[in-house]
């Protein structure tokens, strides 16, 4: 039998002018077991703490009762204060009597009576409680990062920085990312390059880091602290070692008409290909797909110039198993696909492109040698329309998303300002539903480009572009002024949504990591978890958990470095107390609850056991890893025998408050 | 057939492959046979039978035969090799103790419709082609064989054997079964009409326990229902709840592990035709989530292990014809 | 005169820590209303909700039980709610089989954002049952005031 | 003797009814089962029920007592009530010889007021058989289906039923019913009884060997090496226990239904793998040991505290009734045969 | 309504004394504050939690004690694991007494006794040993051979030293399995030591213990010269009813809860193994 003590929380008027405290707490002293109950205004408060404290070491509780507001909110400060006293804190329920009682209900009988009854579910729940106490599993001190944009090599140059070895995984030959492709950066118009690319050299020459580029996460095993993740790494031909990145091969191979995707396919390049200029890892690589000796095995050209002799035609995919504490999701961003935007001719006409597009071709390493020139003729545009929140701030329904990809109304912004300021004899319109400048320096960027440049930013949406004799015809409406435009454009600019990149999902998958329906990951708390994800040992760099600009990227690269670096410090792991366990007598070894964990923390063993007919028999059973059972509880229902349960939740526990809610 | 089992019985035992047969030892009557151990050959010749009543599916034995030294060699019927591969598949058996034997199977006879025929007394009985004589102390009668199939055999679903390490007669195939149909049939009354339906054939329970130990999918070694601990233990049929909540409960335990096999209804001395509650999950097995038979394919992920992003939402069971 | 008592039905509700308890947590926060009828159960997914604990709470007296998890593809545990799907739409159809009135349990997903589509669910739960009267066919008499 | 014409017998049901509580055989889907009477029900003649009569004064389930518990406080509270007056119609000889078997455990000191009260309030008519079953083995026990016991003896020939009564409680039965009933003499009863008593001398289980199950042979029956093959195939159900007249184990537990306790007791099995089962230790640890429990109970321990009255009626209905088809017929020729 | 057995009447647990780690003594008495029924020592009582369950226990007190009933309980099942977690002032159910007893009256008397005892099988003994005090003229010499896994699994201990081992014409020899700082006494388990001691083979034994101490014991003692029929056991029951007719205890045909659970070796002689 519990010693119970009771306590129930006025939480000031927010449960006390719906719910009669008193009465509950009375009413709730008449419950079995229950030796002790009070009231008191904020249970919550140092006070209330303290109140909470001297009775279970006053009255020698074994278990308590807070009828207060959402264990969400306090369940561990309570339990907490209860360990403080000298009981497992697991020995704790909360009754939930503010968001599920004071606040909906407004009947105060009602309310009342409802909220003596989820009290005696919970004392029901504590009589069959038992101290838990939660395992320890050992940290692997190593990090993986996923993705090698800007957010990717912030967190693994921070990681290394704090002493730990962090492996970077980046799927392209390159790392870099976006940001590479960008041509300046706002609001202060710095490039780009200039500062991404001594830190991609800081990457390649940190002894902690490794570079896996033109690799992918393969499979992603056990848990927080020890990850054990396979990583394929694509065959390139191309011997790393070996290449000295010299490039002669780039410049001889006779396959030229491969599309430049570092450019966006604005240009071309050869079948063996360094992305650009300041690669890191500065290797060559063979694309399979245009290789006439990969296809025909006639060629070879480039081995035969290689000096290295680092072509290697019959290379194939390896992989690496590798053990990581901590893993980091850096996967970026893609601008969305276009083709869909009929309106906006993007399939029709070359000289309708995107903002990216627009960065190469401003870009002094692009195609066009940074002068702005129309991919269809090469002449310079005179009137250039930028269509800002293409695929952005949709309703549901269409084919774009319904958030603001957060970035382009400063980088139209940017673009518009860089135009005019280059080309002043160009005229430059912006379409904008709403522009949005929240951020330092931001708003004073903007104006600058209306004010001092000239730009036209019109408010309103643009309704068709039509290509028409070399022209690009923009019909738009001007909401500020009520009339309908026409502009005979030679440029038209979209600035398209960005969406998470396609491998995120399948990723997510392997990691038991949660998205949102728009495949960014989802944060452990939106507010005061942002970089980590609810997978334990998961956490979240950049845009894959949401659009976000550089510095902003920058910031949590660093903040999910912290959270990495927290982790890794740290020898060993506190686990989950409540998990999933198998009474070895009852179970039937028959592999149903191995079947639907998700984590893989059954196993079984063949043990030897001494059986109740008094004869020994070997059996199969289940074992858990309480290191790695995340408390689900998937098991406990798939068990027929009901030899699985759940600590914290078991079947007499959540039976128990179902008889006193049912009562 | 009695003839080539007791013969294919005997030639096991002789040569030492194995050490024990498993399968129907005579009774007092021409129907009441025993699951039995044969340990000699001269056993097997005296008492040894296999006719229109040996029913029982002899596969749940295994898993007791599996833990003894030696090897058991089993007569399986098609439908009882799939129970046979269902717990071998659940890991339940010992495979290298046990020497599968399929024999044919022309369906099984049941007595209790012999005596709703009116037939008493019954002294013998005898098989003749299709018709069955019947001598009762009250005179002769005769019979078609097709008249008192037991039901799970008039709706066979499957003639083929799935598992066995040796096999007499000839296979057969997997049937296209009406066994579905009554099952249609009571989803086609209204919530009242089944409701009254149930009440009916399961106040009738008793509790004896008996669908639930022949079971071959019920093989845990203590059931939730005799576990003081598991906080459902229950041993009598104390209100209408606790006959309805154990048939629910055992159905569900063994859904996606129920080979149809027949077994539970087939020794109910109630008459409560159990089946038709497994049967309802495996018709909406087949019908929500892809053709699956237990037992059929070792390999193959159980519906309750398994799941696709696109299933079917519970509420979406009622929107049909609605 | 008589004066009908009006029937107030009891339901339990089972929710899931990550996104449905959350859920109902806002609705709370959002002071949208529900009856209080509606009484929570908090399990760590709904995943973990045992057929043997709907029975239970229609055993023990509930006229309605409802299982709100996250929604497909959202669970917490990533394919927790995916076996609850399976699970209870075979466990309702088969209580709908038995004859038990197919309105009286029910899932819905509801998210952690989704505070008004859980009181709106709850609301609407509590009328249809409130519609269907007292649970008779699920029901233990010993258990019975 | 008494009797009415079998076209009369609606109304002597009916008339029953009217004065007391009647159970009767009627048929059913499933073969017949006693139930309490309804207008237009009309007794069964299949030679006997699926559940045996001891339902009527042994029920599956029966509530003991009640507990209000509030705090470290206990109230008892009794529930127990006055059963009405209720009338069996139409139990066999087998059946009726049940209730002398229960009686023997139920009515010794301490007397089980539960069952004294229900059998105090009823009054048994018996009717002789006359269409036994080959699993019929009552004579075995020196029981005559033909002269059935119980408070009125009954008999059906040359269509009309006829009654004898046994006991004062059957007197008081047949008075009430008087109007209806017509005085004839017992030559028609002494035909079906003849009858009845050929048929069962052709049945096959008529003779079972029960000489050899003497109290003084139990360690031999005990420690015989046949009870290992006899019970191999028990799948450990209750089924033989529960359509069984004479089995009377029972197992008591509480049920908490959230606004008290009730205690209440229930059929138990022998057979069932955790009747014997204790904290720590089990007696009857294998299905041998707990099959060998049941028929040595009904063969050997229950005749030896009893004058040599066995624990068995031969009903038949666990021949009938057993998934395996193992049943007491079986063991007392594999046991009490010539060795 | 007549007097039912199966009902049992409240008593209250008065008081509740820690033995052992996994041993406590509660004493019982009526709402009334009386002794809850008159006994002889052997006999048993059923006691009960509602809801939890009931279970059968020895009454550890004599019948000489008038004012309460006491119950040496070991922590083993569900209704004892609760039992240890209630506190004075605790209703409880309790019916009985139920079984024979030990022959205090006929087969004692006048005899001199060994009392061989193990763990808690100390709880039935002490009623007798404690009668035999009482009505210590009727009774010889007594011996006591008593022992436990550790000097703290000793039941009873203060009782036994404060009050038996100060007492003329009884010998109590105390034995614990293992080697102790704190002990000074005999160390080894109880057959063994029952040989060392070597009694007089015209004692009555009376062995209560686990059944190897059980088997072990008894066998010493017929190799000392004891015949079965001088030496008793008191068996450990499952049972519902106490009143032989739930049908679980019986030993062939004879029911411990009826007729034992006080057994004389030769009689359990003649009765299947089955316990």
């Amino acid at each position: 039998m519990q010693r119970i003590g009771v306590f129930v929380c006025w939480c000031g008027s927010n449960i006390a002018a719906t719910v009669d405290v008193k009465a509950v707490a009375e009413a709730l002293g008449k419950e079995p077991g229950v030796v002790y109950f009070e009231d008191y205004q904020y249970m919550c408060s140092e006070e209330g703490q303290n109140k909470i404290k001297n009775a279970i070491r006053d009255y020698k509780l074994t278990g308590a009762v807070i009828c207060s507001c959402s264990p969400r909110m306090h369940e561990n400060t309570f339990r907490k204060a209860a360990a403080a006293a000298g009981i497992n804190s697991f020995m704790v329920e909360i009754a939930n009597i503010r968001e599920q009682c004071s606040w909906i209900h407004k009947d105060k009988v009602s309310a009342t009576e409802k909220a003596i009854i989820l009290g005696r579910a919970a004392i029901a729940k504590v009589h069959l409680n038992a101290p838990l106490t939660a395992g320890e599993s050992p940290v692997v001190k190593r990090a993986l990062v996923i993705g090698g944009g800007i957010a990717g090599i912030q967190t693994a140059l921070d990681i290394a920085d704090a002493g730990f070895e962090v492996d970077i995984v980046e799927k392209k030959p390159t790392i870099g990312g976006k940001m590479s492709q960008i041509d300046k950066t706002f609001p202060t118009l710095d490039c780009a390059a200039c500062i991404l690319t001594p830190k991609m050299v800081d990457v390649a020459q940190n002894e902690k880091i490794r570079i896996f580029s033109y690799s992918e996460v393969d499979a992603v095993k056990g848990f927080v602290g020890n990850f054990k993740v396979s990583i394929r790494r694509k065959a390139r031909f191309v011997d790393e070692v070996k290449c000295t990145g010299c490039g002669l091969c780039t410049e001889k191979c006779p396959q030229k008409k491969v599309p430049n995707e570092f450019n966006l396919g604005l240009d071309q390049r050869r079948a063996i290909y360094i992305p650009f200029a300041q690669a890191v890892p500065k290797v060559a690589t063979i694309d399979a797909d245009y290789c006439t000796m990969l296809k025909t095995g006639k060629c070879g050209v480039c081995s035969k110039v290689c000096a290295a002799g680092a072509i290697d035609y019959k290379q194939k995919d390896t992989f690496v198993e590798e053990e990581y504490g901590a893993i980091v999701v850096a996967t970026g961003f893609n601008p969305i696909e276009l083709k869909k935007y009929d309106e906006f001719a993007y399939s029709q006409s070359p000289d309708v492109i995107t903002s990216l597009e627009f960065e190469r071709i401003t870009n002094a390493a692009g195609p066009t040698g940074g002068t702005l020139l129309r991919p269809s003729d090469g002449t310079h545009p005179k009137k250039i329309v930028f269509v800002q929140c293409v695929g952005s701030r949709e309703d549901g329904g269409g084919c774009g998303k319904t958030y603001c990809s957060k970035i382009c109304c400063m980088y139209t912004a940017k673009h518009a300002m860089l135009t005019r300021e280059k080309y002043p004899d160009t005229e430059v319109y912006v379409f904008y539903i709403d522009v949005r400048t929240p951020g330092k320096s931001f708003d004073e960027f903007y104006r600058r480009a209306v004010e001092e440049y000239g730009v036209h930013y019109v408010k309103g949406m643009v309704g068709k572009v039509s290509p028409e004799n070399g022209k690009l015809m923009v019909r738009a409406s001007d909401l500020i002024e009520g009339k309908q435009l026409n502009i005979d454009a030679d440029l038209v600019v979209l600035a398209a949504a960005i969406e998470p990149d396609q491998s995120a999902r399948p990723l997510a998958t392997m990691l038991t990591a949660s998205m949102d329906t728009n495949d960014f990951f989802t944060e452990a708390h939106p507010k005061l978890r942002p970089v980590e994800s609810p997978t334990a040992g998961i956490f979240l760099s950049g845009c894959c958990q949401g659009p976000k600009d550089i510095p902003e990227t920058v910031a949590q690269a660093s903040a999910c470095a912290a959270k990495v670096i927290g982790l890794l410090a740290k020898d060993k792991l506190t686990c989950n107390a409540c998990v999933a366990h198998s009474s070895e007598m009852l179970c039937n070894g028959c592999s149903t609850c191995e079947k639907v964990c998700p984590y893989g923390a059954i196993s079984y063993e063949e043990k030897e056991f001494r059986m109740p007919d008094r004869t020994t028999r070997v059996r199969r059973v289940a074992s858990v890893n309480p290191a790695v059972c995340q408390g689900c509880g998937a098991c406990t229902v798939a068990c027929p025998s009901g030899a699985m349960d759940l600590h914290g939740f078991s079947n007499r526990q959540i039976m128990a408050e179902v008889d006193a809610i049912c009562k | 057939m009695q003839k080539v089992i007791r013969e294919k019985a005997i030639e096991l035992l002789r040569s030492g492959k194995v050490d024990r047969v498993l399968g129907w030892k005579e009774g007092e009557f021409f129907y009441d046979q025993t699951p039995h151990l044969f340990l000699s050959p001269e056993e097997v010749e005296r008492t040894f039978v296999y006719n229109g009543f040996s029913g029982a599916n002899l596969s749940k034995y295994l898993v007791k035969e599996g833990l003894k030294e030696g090897v058991v060699a089993v007569f399986l019927k098609p439908c009882d090799t799939y129970s046979f591969s269902q717990l071998l598949k659940e890991h339940r058996i010992a495979r290298d103790k046990i020497w599968a034997v399929g024999i044919p199977c022309e369906g099984k006879l049941d007595i209790e419709l012999l005596r709703k025929m009116g037939i008493r007394g019954i002294k013998t009985i005898e098989e003749k082609g299709d018709e069955l004589l019947v001598s009762t102390i009250y005179g002769e009668k005769t019979v078609a064989k097709k008249d008192v199939l037991a039901e799970r055999c008039a709706n066979c679903k499957s003639r083929k054997h799935v598992l066995y390490d040796e096999l007499l007669g000839e296979e057969g195939e997997v049937l296209d079964s009406a066994r579905f149909d009554q099952i249609e049939k009571l989803e086609q009354m209204t919530s009242e009409e089944r409701f009254a339906f149930w009440q009916n054939e399961l106040s009738r329970c008793i509790r004896c326990n008996a669908c639930r130990n022949v079971c071959p999918a019920c093989t845990c070694e203590k059931c939730v229902f005799d576990n003081a601990d598991s906080g459902i233990a229950s041993k009598a049929p104390a209100s209408s709840f606790e006959e309805q909540n154990f048939h629910i409960i055992r159905a569900f335990h063994v859904v996606g592990r129920c080979t149809d096999c027949g077994e539970c209804s087939r020794v109910c001395p109630q008459g409560i035709p159990l089946h038709l509650i497994n049967r309802k999950f495996i018709k909406d097995i087949n019908a929500f989530y892809g053709a699956y038979q237990a037992g059929e394919n070792p390999d193959e992920r159980a519906p309750l292990t398994n799941y696709s992003t696109e299933d079917m939402e519970p509420g979406d069971v009622f929107k049909k014809g609605e | 005169m008589q004066i009908e008592e009006k029937f107030e039905p009891t339901i339990v509700a089972f929710c899931c820590n990550w996104c449905s308890y959350a859920g109902a947590d806002l609705s709370g926060t959002n002071r949208l209303q529900y009856p209080a009828n509606v009484k929570i159960i908090r399990v760590p997914c709904s995943c973990r909700v045992n057929p043997m604990f709907i029975l239970r709470a229609f055993q023990r007296g509930a006229d309605g039980v409802i299982l709100c998890g996250c929604h497909p593809g959202d669970c917490h545990y990533t394919t927790g709610n995916y076996y609850a799907r399976r699970r209870m739409t075979l466990l309702f159809s088969m209580l709908d089989f038995l004859g038990i009135e197919r309105e009286r349990t029910r899932v819905e997903w509801v998210s952690a954002a989704e505070g008004a589509k859980f009181a709106a669910t709850m609301n609407d739960f509590v009328a249809t049952v409130t519609r269907l009267g007292k649970n008779r066919r699920l029901e233990d008499l010993r258990c019975k005031k | 003797m008494k009797s009415i014409s079998l076209s009369n017998l609606p109304e002597l049901l009916s008339a029953i009814a009217a004065k007391e509580a009647l159970y009767l055989p009627v048929d059913t889907k499933e073969g017949a089962e006693y139930k309490a009477y309804a207008e237009g029900d009309s007794l069964s003649l299949a030679c006997n029920t699926n559940r045996s009569a001891k339902d009527f004064f042994f029920p599956q389930v029966e509530d003991m007592a009640a507990f209000k518990v509030e705090g470290k406080k206990i109230e008892i509270i009794d529930v127990r009530k006055e059963t009405e007056d209720f009338v069996i119609f139409g139990a066999r000889a087998c059946d009726v010889k049940s209730f002398e078997v229960l009686d023997r455990v139920f009515l010794a000191d301490p007397v089980d007021t539960f069952y004294k009260n229900r059998r105090e309030h009823s009054t048994v008519v018996a009717l002789a058989c006359s269409a036994p079953e080959e699993t019929c083995f009552c004579s075995s026990f020196g029981i005559d289906a033909a002269e059935p016991q119980g408070d009125v003896s009954a008999w059906i020939a040359e269509g009309r039923m006829f009654f004898k009564p046994n006991t004062q409680k059957g007197e008081t039965l047949l008075s009430a019913l008087s109007a209806l009933l017509e005085e004839s003499d017992g030559a028609a009863v002494e035909k079906a009884k003849e009858e009845t008593r050929t048929i069962m001398g052709q049945l096959p289980l008529q003779n079972l060997p029960t000489e050899h199950f003497k109290p003084e042979k139990l360690m031999e029956h005990f420690n015989d090496p046949k009870w290992k093959e006899l019970s191999q195939a028990c799948i450990g159900c209750g089924t033989c226990t529960f359509v069984c007249p004479t089995c009377q184990c029972f197992d008591i537990r509480d049920f908490d239904t959230g606004n008290g306790i009730q205690r209440y007791r229930c059929w138990d099995s022998c057979m069932y793998s955790d009747f014997t089962q204790m904290a720590a230790d089990q007696p009857r640890h294998t299905q041998l040991e707990r099959f060998r429990q049941r028929f040595m109970h009904k063969l050997v321990y229950y005749p030896a505290n009893n004058e040599g009255l066995f624990g068995c009626v031969g009903c038949g209905r666990c021949l009938a009734k057993c998934p395996i088809s193992m049943n007491i017929a079986k063991v007392m020729k594999a046991l009490g045969g010539d060795k | 309504m007549e007097k039912e057995a199966l009902i049992p009447e409240i008593g209250i647990v008065t008081d509740i004394r820690i033995d052992t780690p996994d041993v406590r003594t509660f004493r019982v008495v009526t709402p009334d504050g009386k002794k809850p029924f008159v006994h002889i020592p052997g006999q048993c009582a059923m006691l009960s939690i509602p809801g939890v369950g009931e279970a059968l226990f020895s009454i550890t007190s004599s019948p000489t004690n008038t004012e309460f009933m006491e119950f040496s309980i070991k922590k083993c099942g569900c209704v004892t694991s609760f039992l240890h977690s209630i506190e004075p002032g605790q209703y409880v159910t309790i019916r009985g007494p139920y079984g024979n007893g030990f022959p205090v009256e006929s087969a004692f008397k006048g005899k001199d006794m060994l009392f061989v005892a193990g763990g808690i099988g100390l709880a039935p003994l002490r009623s007798v040993i404690n009668y035999c005090r009482h009505y210590r003229e009727n009774y010889g010499k007594i011996d006591i051979v008593y022992g436990s896994r550790s000097m703290q699994d000793l039941v009873d201990y203060n009782e036994i030293v404060e009050e038996w081992c100060k007492e003329d014409g009884i010998s109590v020899h105390l034995t614990i399995d293992r080697e102790q700082p704190e002990w000074d006494g005999h160390v080894g388990f109880v057959p063994n030591f029952v040989k060392e001691l070597q009694f007089d083979t015209n004692k009555t034994a009376v062995l209560c213990g686990p059944p190897i101490m059980i088997k072990f014991t008894l066998a010493g003692l017929q190799e000392m010269g004891f015949k079965k029929d001088q030496i008793y056991t008191t068996l450990e029951m499952r049972m519902k009813c106490g009143i032989g007719k739930c049908g679980r205890c019986n030993l062939g045909d004879k029911f411990i809860c009826k007729d034992g659970p006080v057994f004389r070796f030769d009689q359990l002689e003649e009765l299947p193994d089955e316990y």
